[in-house]
């Protein structure tokens, strides 16, 4: 350990951690995925933008869910959290699958996977 | 191991639980790295007999016993090579995905009671799902390699592995489901005693899940008659072909390491896991209260025995690729889609109704009180509770 | 274009997906040798097989132009360096042929003997080789066994393992040393029950039925067009046998022997209660057959490796000394082809009268044998190219020459 | 050992083997062996099954009623010391069945046993039930139905074998030339086979009339079925059709007779019925039988008491609205007054309905006349169909109702159905006199027969009616199967083209000889005969009996006479043409053959029951002492009403009936067949020189009296008529009503359209005037890029984001 | 300096996972060639499992690792298969673009850390708490059986499960795997190319021959496309 090391690095490293950590996870997690859906011009980009997205909200779900991530008297969601957690799992994959079968359609009628090439509907 | 060390040596509670998960993680890299070292001069040696020769003779002195370690030199000496076309992070990378998520399951993997790296209430589930991911360095491997005949095995690799963990998450249910629990130290206690109490010897349908169980198994480590991702009169070597050297090596630790894995999950979930076909210790009055060093021995007694038979699993399949041929991709496509996965169906939804009819197997409370069969549904994860510790405790024995 | 059927191999899918272009060989574990085929392929579906020959091109038949009949003996030990006797018995004859030479009976039955045996060791690489192909690999190491046993033989018999220049223009080089044939007989009588275990292995091993039953089926008008010859066309139903349809002076040396040719007959394989049973998928034609074929042959010549020991051994007299290094050649030109164990191997040449041929050329069986593969590949997966590829049991040396 | 609940069991299983063969078949006929091939099995080992079970019940039924010969005169002390003991065992099982306790007081209600199985509906007094009544006569027709069942199913499946490949039909003549192409039905006939024993099996054995009738309708259908087996036919298609309506014309009256039962008793059931009252107290609820024949009056036939006060509704309002608020008082003056009414007669009127009603659906299903005329053109089934459906079974239906319903039945419907039996006999005798085609002499011949057996039942002779059913069952369904053995050899149905067949079918030749004999009622007179020779006898002596009582209707004794002459002559004018002689057609000799075992087994099996079936054996046993057993309370002795006698069977087996009807059948019936040797075998007479002799009543008998085109130009056509006038009707009035309406709402429209258009598009379009601007500067924003809506999302919830936090951190504040 | 005794573990390893799995997310953003974005994907997704491990919700990390790591897997498999071919590997973005996502991206992350921090409870976790593994009684929950807050004598009576969630998303599934299954059909079309390959089979030698010989096997290439693809 080196002298430099900050007291609050130090306080990070010996505090327990609590909702608001995984929060803050959830939350950049949360942005990279909107980020990647705003930025990316691949469909499959696009795609994992909102896995990410859906990860980041799972994040916080668990993190909800847990009791002893939170003070005395803070109420958790309990097995509702995790429960929802499942759910947006299982329904990523299914949601992933229709977007897949969205991409290759779009594939097959524009030889591209360019989403902003995706614009014949503008008004 | 770490309330030892601060029982008895007296190391601070940080040190000693550092210490331990250290060794935790030494020891199983070195069971896969060790065993994959013997593992290959087995296969030599086992190929050559099967094939009417001697094999590795020299190296070491008797018995070739050095030759693996001789090849480990030669390809941590060979260069490095790196196609000209390919993309050089993710061809790096992938031999070390492939070798972290084998590595990753044998954490979750009891060896003996209580000889767990992270004991997991969803032990099963996790083995399976890391192991599932073995997949992905291949296919970066492929994909990576800027080849073809790497790019056909990484395909093919993918399809047959994500077919194949159909039937095998099928397989891997039924234990869960006669033990109320997914966690293997519990599955595996729950089959002490005689060896009627293995889960294999359950009923009908549990002996024939295990073939099942071992086909797909041996399907998703890619191994002969399955081997379709390297399939070296097809593809080459499929999705190594550009690789050479320590990375090459690190493919085969992994694939070694895999073997390992599935053989002695299938002992845990269906062989009774480090309990022994014939309860020797508790026979001969051995138990958890006689006191720590008779307690240790029967740990480790119970760690060789399932060492043993996992090795029995990994000694089989060598002995099925040296026998049979390779199987064409839609052969293999089939056998999971048309035969194994069907089956594995039926025989979970018939090993759920004799598990209503039949809670206790073919022969109940031979060796077990028929009141401890079924009470894991309930008192969640096995073990945690006094109970459950001490009919644990029986179990440990082999 | 006239309207075309749909074949029902073409199966469109929603994905558009490319065609790919891939190289199998020079360099490849299972082209058996420097054969290189480029496959056009749609994913694992091989739309079309282009085999590229060449590589290992010897000028073979010119230096033949160059050296008396006798001198180019070694050089056809290098053309199917696998059969290496059969390559020396093939230019002999057609030496004598045009010679009008006739070879005492002690050599003709020592030729049979010899040349049968050569066609079990061949057959032995192209059984054991097809099982590589398929990715199993203990066969391959049975077989070379067995084969060493065979060139073990040999070795006594003429010095060498793989070029042996024995049987030569004229006769033999010389007769064999003492005990030979009792040497020979202990390894026939070991030999015999070993087939059982290749049958085991290979033949009704239920993936190798799977890899080899219905893949690439050729028909008989298919093969008899692209002139396929040996096991590849006895494979595909085609009674034809150069030992018993050939010319008189091939047919001459198996004078008074007794075999049947390896070919289905009305459903039925000559002797076929003492073989497995045909598996209900083969079809006439395809792989299995064509090794099927190759594994009766194995059979039918240890009977005639016996039956040409007991004449042997019945001649009294000498063996004959084969004609001169430099012996004269009358003018004309001869062609004769005999029944190698890849096929039918003719050779040809044109006599100034000179001891020195003015023309020689080689017609080689797995050359024809080769060139069906495009056609048989058409459609298949890419695990069946080897497949089919090794069932035709080519050698690269006697293509290119 | 418990008759009660056994018999219904062993007969209830027996009839629903034949169920669960249909439903199989139905499921899995064309997966059973190729082309169905093992359809077969299945349906006759579900038919013998049922004969198994059949004969089970049979010996059990013998075992608890032992038949014994029939005292004459002594006849009721005899029943009541039998049924004394019979009570006297059943005593034990309380309650088993309702008529233990009848037993006991009443020795002339037959021994029966009547429950339910399952009741379908049950609402208001309406009660529809699946249920049995098991007597005597329900065993004996089991164990016939299924054993004719069992030979017929066995016999066709070798006729039917040509339906096991494709089939190319001769008959039918395609459009393009050529003839029809199809797959063999082989499943699909033993499928509607099987549905049939099942149906009718359903009649036999059903506890009430509702239920009758359900299986009344399925033995139709099955018919229909069956009858159109060979549905490309235009012949096979019609005639199904033709005999499904002819049916439902009686089945009409059938439904009427149902309504005036149902309507005035509330009661279907035959049989009493105990049901656990309100106070849980068993209360006997008699049935129909009872009702019209209770046990208090001595079984007499009397007009129910529900028939009555139905019939005198308006004096029974009158009397309800005298004791308005008490009810009690109403239905006691009712019930006194009930007894007067029925001295005049009120309600009698809705018995007649009701028993003409029922023997209207019989008249329809046996074939009577007027309705006969399905049945001739029935032979266009296969001849297995012919054999099972219109010779044993089927047709045994209306016969069989007949008798089952006799005690309800007044003197004048009796009356009725003797007359209607008489004249069909008549016709039938006629027609078939002059037939050409081999299966139409014998659909006639059943048609008379039916007709005979009707006539018995008219004139009382219950036993000999059901009797000559029984016998006539076996020799029709042999000599069916004979001509069916004949047409299989020689494809052809014509009996001009056979002749000489004798020498080539010797065991066909043989079996219906014995079948011919069987029907014309040969026998050595008082000594021994065929079966028919019995069953024949006895309809005669009834008849003669019955004329002798009523010497207005002697004609009915002549006509039964008359019929036995014919019968005897055109029976024996069917086997001479047949197999007497030379071949008139040396290509259909050359090639005919004897038929194979599995269908010549059958022929053997029914000629020696056509010879066997009418024997009494030493100790009383045969069938007309069985049926005996099952005969109605109340009809032993006979009874008279407006003016008419029926008088007691058992009287015409007295001396003088007895001999004068044996010399008569036998006299008639030598004649007949004298006759037909005559003209047929030796040729002494010329048949074509006779009928150029009577040429105008040759051509109306060939002509089948007309009938056909009488009916078509009685109904068919004025149904036509009546048709396209209604349709002439309907497009000159009621269309130009409409169209004349149509125009005036057009116009109306027009005046609407105008404001519509002006005003209310008017606002409309500036509505969407408005929203298409506003579109047109919106649409600026659809991008068609993703990512920027991806941003537009983003942008939105931090904006809102902000704002409720802005607004809720100022409220807090406030 | 921090005394070794001191540091919380779970802290640490909490850090370790949440380090990489944001820093695997941003790279997803910043990678340009999709199969390495799909890679970092992946990694981000298996740290994020490793966070519910963490956070005492070992069945839904497992959960993660199987479907959603493995659904992950399927993704990558399509973006090699289709955008193998050189001008699909990137698509570059307008850097422009870039920044105003950055921008956004920003101010999103802005508010949502200030809605994290904004309640002090979920700041500190309180001590000695130990959660109960939840594998259990989630398998219950969704079977319909709540044990844990049965045990707990929850008010309110034993609430029902996620039965009814359960079986919908079962039948959501079987809908999405049915139409996966009906995206990879195989179906037959005459397009050109089919057209070359029949014509270039004439004259059609093979398929006489085939049909000659009586048994034309099938290929098994649907099998094969259908699993591959």
């Amino acid at each position: 350990m080196q002298p430099s090391l900050s007291p609050l690095v130090a306080s990070l490293l010996t505090e327990p951690v609590g909702v608001t950590h995984y929060l803050v996870v959830g939350a950049i997690l949360f942005t990279a995925g909107v980020a990647c859906m705003a930025v990316k011009r691949n469909a499959l980009g696009v795609l994992m933008g909102i896995e990410l997205v859906l990860n980041g909200a799972n994040v916080n779900f668990v993190a909800f869910a847990s009791p002893y991530l939170q003070a005395e008297g803070g109420k958790s969601l309990g097995l509702d959290g995790q429960a929802i957690a499942l759910f947006v799992i299982l329904l990523a994959a299914a949601e992933a699958a229709v977007a897949l079968a969205i991409t290759l359609n779009f594939y097959n009628n524009h030889a591209t996977v360019d989403v902003d090439r995706a614009d014949d509907l503008k008004g | 191991m770490a309330e030892f060390l601060i029982n008895s040596v007296g190391f601070p509670e940080w040190l000693a639980w550092t210490v331990t998960a250290v060794v935790a993680a030494v020891l199983i890299l070195n069971v896969i790295a060790g065993g994959a070292l013997v593992f290959i001069w087995a296969e030599r040696k086992i190929a050559a007999r099967i094939q009417d020769r001697l094999g590795p003779t020299r190296t070491g002195g008797r018995f070739g016993w050095l030759q693996s370690l001789a090849d480990g030199i030669k390809l941590i000496a060979k260069e490095d090579l790196m196609p000209e076309g390919a993309d050089g992070m993710l061809f790096r990378l992938a031999p070390y995905v492939s070798f972290c998520a084998s590595f990753c399951a044998f954490i979750a993997l009891p060896f003996a009671f209580d000889f767990v790296g992270q004991r997991l209430n969803v032990g099963v589930f996790f083995v399976v799902a890391v192991l599932g991911l073995e997949v992905f360095g291949v296919i970066l491997a492929g994909y990576a390699s800027a080849s073809k005949w790497s790019l056909f095995g990484a395909m093919r690799e993918a399809a047959q592995v994500v077919s194949y963990e159909v039937p095998l998450g099928m397989c891997v249910v039924v234990p869960v489901m006669l033990a109320g629990s997914m966690d293997l130290v519990t599955i595996a206690e729950k089959q002490a005693g005689w060896v009627t109490n293995w889960y294999l010897f359950h009923d009908p349908f549990t002996f024939v899940i295990f073939w099942v169980y071992v086909t797909c198994a041996v399907a998703s480590v890619n191994r002969a008659p399955f081997d379709l991702a390297e399939a070296e009169s097809e593809l080459v070597a499929g999705f190594h072909t550009e690789y050479s050297g320590l990375r090459w090596s690190y493919f085969f630790m992994a694939e070694y390491g895999s073997m390992f894995l599935v053989s002695a999950l299938a002992a845990v979930l269906f062989m009774g896991g480090w309990n022994g076909p014939i309860p020797v210790a508790r026979l001969v009055g051995l138990s958890e209260g006689t006191g720590d060093t008779a307690n240790y021995f029967v740990r480790l007694l119970g760690m060789a025995n399932l060492l043993g038979k996992a090795t029995l699993g990994v000694l089989v399949m060598m002995w099925v690729r040296w026998t049979l041929p390779r199987l064409r991709i839609d052969q293999v496509m089939t056998t999971c889609l048309k035969y194994c996965t069907p089956i594995a169906a039926a025989m979970f939804a018939g090993a759920m109704l004799w598990q209503l009819m039949l809670p206790g197997g073919v022969a109940p409370g031979l060796s077990r009180p028929a009141g401890e069969i079924r009470e894991g549904w309930l008192e969640g994860p096995g073990g945690r509770s006094a109970a459950a510790r001490s009919s644990a405790v029986a179990g440990v024995l082999p | 274009m006239s309207h075309v059927a749909d074949d029902p191999r073409i199966i469109e899918f929603d994905v558009r997906t490319d065609e790919m272009l891939v190289n199998m060989g020079p360099q490849h574990p299972s082209t058996h040798g420097v054969l290189r085929l480029v496959l056009r392929t749609d994913g694992e579906v091989v739309s079309e097989v282009e085999p590229h020959i060449g590589y290992l091109h010897r000028c073979a038949e010119k230096i033949g132009e160059n050296l008396t009949a006798r001198q180019w003996i070694p050089y056809t030990d290098r053309m199917d360096y696998l059969a290496a006797m059969n390559m020396n018995l093939g230019w002999a004859l057609a030496v004598e042929k045009l010679m009008k030479y006739q070879v005492s009976e002690k050599a003709r039955h020592l030729r049979v003997l010899i040349a049968e045996l050569g066609r079990i060791a061949s057959h032995l690489v192209g059984m054991g080789a097809y099982g590589l192909d398929l990715g199993t690999f203990s066969p391959f190491l049975y077989a070379f066994r067995e084969r060493e046993k065979i060139l073990d033989l040999f070795e006594e018999a003429c010095g060498a393992r793989l070029t042996y220049s024995y049987i030569t223009v004229g006769g033999l080089t010389a007769d064999l040393p003492p005990g030979w044939l009792g040497r020979c007989e202990a390894f026939l009588d070991q030999f015999e029950p070993i087939i059982k275990e290749y049958h085991a292995l290979l033949t009704t091993n239920a993936i190798f039925v799977k890899r080899t039953a219905n893949i690439g089926v050729m028909s008989r008008d298919l093969a008899i067009e692209y002139g396929c010859s040996g096991p590849v066309l006895r494979g595909s139903g085609v009674d034809q046998d150069m030992r018993r349809d050939g010319e008189a002076i091939y047919t001459a040396m198996y004078d008074g022997y007794a075999f049947e040719v390896a070919v289905m007959k009305d459903g039925h394989y000559p002797r076929d209660h003492e073989y497995p049973p045909v598996p209900a998928d083969a079809v006439l034609g395809d792989c299995w057959h064509r090794f099927f074929v190759r594994m009766l042959e194995v059979v039918q010549s240890m009977d005639l490796v016996r039956q040409s020991i007991d004449r042997y051994s019945a001649c009294k007299g000498p063996l004959g000394e084969p004609l001169k290094l430099a012996e004269k050649i009358p003018a004309g030109d001869a062609y004769l082809e005999t029944e190698a164990p890849k096929g039918q191997m003719g050779f040809y040449l044109v006599s100034d009268g000179s001891a020195i041929p003015w023309r020689v050329r080689a017609r080689s069986s797995s050359f024809s044998n080769l060139a069906v593969a495009p056609e048989l590949c058409r459609g298949c997966l890419i695990a069946d190219v080897p497949a089919i590829v090794g069932s035709l049991d080519i050698v690269m040396g006697e293509i290119d020459r | 050992m418990d008759p009660a609940s056994q018999l219904p069991m062993l007969l209830g299983l027996a009839w629903l083997a034949p169920l669960a063969s249909f439903l199989a078949i139905l499921f899995f006929g064309p997966r059973m062996g190729s082309h169905g091939r093992n359809a077969a099995w299945v349906a006759t080992a579900a038919i013998v099954t049922s004969l198994v079970l059949s004969l089970a019940a049979f010996v059990t039924w013998l075992g608890v009623h032992p038949v014994q010969a029939a005292a004459h005169g002594g006849h009721a002390a005899a029943h009541a010391s039998d049924h004394a003991d019979a009570a006297a065992a059943e005593q034990d099982d309380a309650g088993a069945h309702a008529d233990a306790a009848v037993h006991g007081g009443h020795a002339e209600v037959p021994a029966h046993y009547a429950g339910d199985w399952y009741t379908l509906y049950e609402g208001g007094r309406l009660r529809l039930s699946i249920g049995w009544y098991v007597d005597a006569l329900t065993v004996l027709m089991f164990v016939v139905v299924t054993f004719i069942a069992t030979c017929i199913h066995v016999y066709a499946s070798g006729y039917m074998h040509d339906e096991l490949h494709d089939v190319t039909d001769h008959e039918v003549h395609l459009a393009g030339g050529g003839h029809l192409h199809r797959p063999g039905r082989f499943p699909r006939f033993f499928q509607a086979l099987s549905l049939f024993c099942f149906s009718m099996l359903g009649i036999v054995i059903a506890g009430n009339l509702a239920m009758v009738f359900i299986f009344w309708e399925l033995v139709g259908i099955c018919s229909w079925f069956l009858i159109g087996f060979y549905y490309e036919r235009t012949s096979a298609s019609t005639a199904a059709n033709k005999a499904f309506i002819v049916n439902r014309v009686g089945d009409f009256g059938m439904l009427i007779g149902l309504m005036a039962l149902w309507g005035a008793l509330g009661t279907l059931q035959f049989a009493d019925a105990q049901v656990a009252g309100p106070d849980g107290s068993v209360v006997t609820t008699p049935g129909l039988f009872s009702l019209v024949r209770p046990a208090a009056g001595g079984h007499a036939l009397q007009v129910p008491d529900g028939m009555v006060t139905f019939a005198a509704a308006d004096e029974v309002a009158r009397i309800a609205a005298d004791h308005a608020g008490n009810p009690a008082d109403a239905a006691s003056e009712v019930a006194s007054r009930i007894s007067d009414w029925r001295a005049i007669g009120l309600g009698h009127w809705l018995l007649v309905v009701a028993g003409l009603g029922i023997f209207c659906g019989c008249v329809g299903k046996s074939a009577q006349f007027p309705l006969f005329v399905w049945l001739p053109d029935a032979m266009e089934g296969p001849t297995p169909v012919s054999a099972l459906v219109h010779s044993a079974t089927m047709v045994a239906a209306g016969v069989y109702l007949v008798g089952r319903f006799f005690p309800v039945l007044t003197p004048e419907v009796l009356l009725v159905i003797a007359y209607a039996g008489a004249i069909t006999l008549f016709i039938a005798a006629t027609i078939a006199l002059v037939a050409n085609d081999i299966k139409r002499v014998l659909a006639y011949s059943t048609v008379s027969q039916l007709g005979y057996m009707m006539l018995a039942l008219g004139v009382g002779g219950w036993v000999a009616g059901l009797f000559h059913l029984v016998t006539h069952a076996f020799f029709k369904s042999l000599l069916f199967l004979c001509s069916g053995s004949v047409i299989h050899a020689c494809h052809t149905n014509d009996m001009r083209k056979m002749g000489g067949l004798a020498r080539v079918m010797p065991y066909t030749a043989g079996t219906m000889l014995v079948g011919c004999l069987a029907i014309i009622g040969a026998g050595v007179p008082f000594v021994i005969g065929l079966s028919g020779y019995y069953s024949k006898d006895s309809i005669l002596a009834q008849a003669l009996c019955f004329s002798q009582a009523n010497p207005r209707h002697a004609i009915l004794f002549w006509a039964v006479a008359g019929g036995a002459f014919l019968t005897a002559f055109y029976m024996f004018r069917l086997w001479f043409m047949t197999f007497a002689g030379q071949p008139r057609d040396h290509h259909i000799a050359d090639h005919a053959h004897e038929s194979p075992n599995v269908m010549v087994t059958p022929l053997v099996t029914l000629a020696v029951l056509a010879v066997v079936a009418g024997w009494t054996l030493p100790g009383g046993f045969g069938i007309a002492n069985l049926l005996e057993q099952a005969r109605p309370a109340g009809t032993a002795e006979g009874f008279a009403a407006a003016g008419i006698t029926i008088p007691a069977e058992h009287l015409s087996h007295g001396e003088p009936f007895h001999t004068i009807a044996t010399w008569t059948a036998f006299g008639t019936a030598l004649a007949g067949v004298l006759l037909a040797a005559a003209m047929y075998v030796w040729r002494s007479i010329s048949p074509a020189a006779v009928a150029a002799v009577f040429r105008p009543l040759y051509a109306f008998l060939a002509g089948r009296w007309y009938f056909d085109e009488l009916y078509d130009a009685l109904f068919v056509k004025p149904v036509l008529g009546i048709a396209s006038l209604a349709s002439g009707v309907d497009r000159g009035i009621i269309d130009r009503i409409i169209d004349g309406v149509a125009w005036t709402a057009r116009q109306l429209a027009g005046i609407d359209a105008w404001i519509d258009r002006t005003l209310v598009d008017g606002l409309v379009n500036a509505t969407a005037n408005a929203t298409w601007n506003a579109g047109l500067e919106l649409k600026k924003l659809q991008t068609g890029r993703l990512r920027q809506y991806v941003m537009f999302i983003v942008v939105g919830t931090v904006a809102l984001y902000v704002l409720a936090s802005m607004l809720l951190s100022s409220s807090l504040a406030g | 300096m921090i005394p070794l005794a001191a540091i919380d573990w779970h802290s640490v390893f909490f850090f370790l996972f949440a380090a990489l799995a944001c820093g695997c997310a941003v790279a997803v953003v910043a990678a340009e060639n999709v199969v390495r974005m799909a890679l970092y994907l992946v990694l981000s997704l298996g740290a994020t499992a490793g966070l519910f491990f963490l956070a005492g919700a070992e069945f839904v990390g497992a959960m993660q690792l199987m479907i959603y790591v493995g659904g992950t897997l399927v993704l990558l498999v399509f973006g090699v298969m289709l955008t193998a071919q050189a001008p699909f590997v990137s698509i570059k973005t307008a850097p422009g673009d870039r920044v105003l996502a950055g921008v956004i991206g920003a101010a999103l992350l802005a508010v949502l850390l200030q809605s994290a921090f904004s309640v002090p409870e979920w700041r500190k976790p309180a001590a000695g708490r130990d959660g109960e593994p939840a594998a259990t009684p989630l398998g219950m929950a969704l079977l319909g059986t709540r044990v844990d807050e049965a045990s707990a004598g929850a008010p309110g009576g034993v609430r029902s499960g996620y039965l009814l969630p359960f079986e919908i998303v079962s039948v959501h599934l079987l809908v999405v795997l049915v139409g996966a299954a009906y995206l990879a059909r195989a179906k037959r079309r005459r397009t050109p190319r089919a057209i070359e390959v029949a014509a270039s089979m004439e004259p059609p030698a093979t398929v006489a021959a085939h049909a000659a010989v009586g048994r034309e096997g099938s290929r098994g290439g649907s099998v094969l496309a259908g699993g591959a693809r």
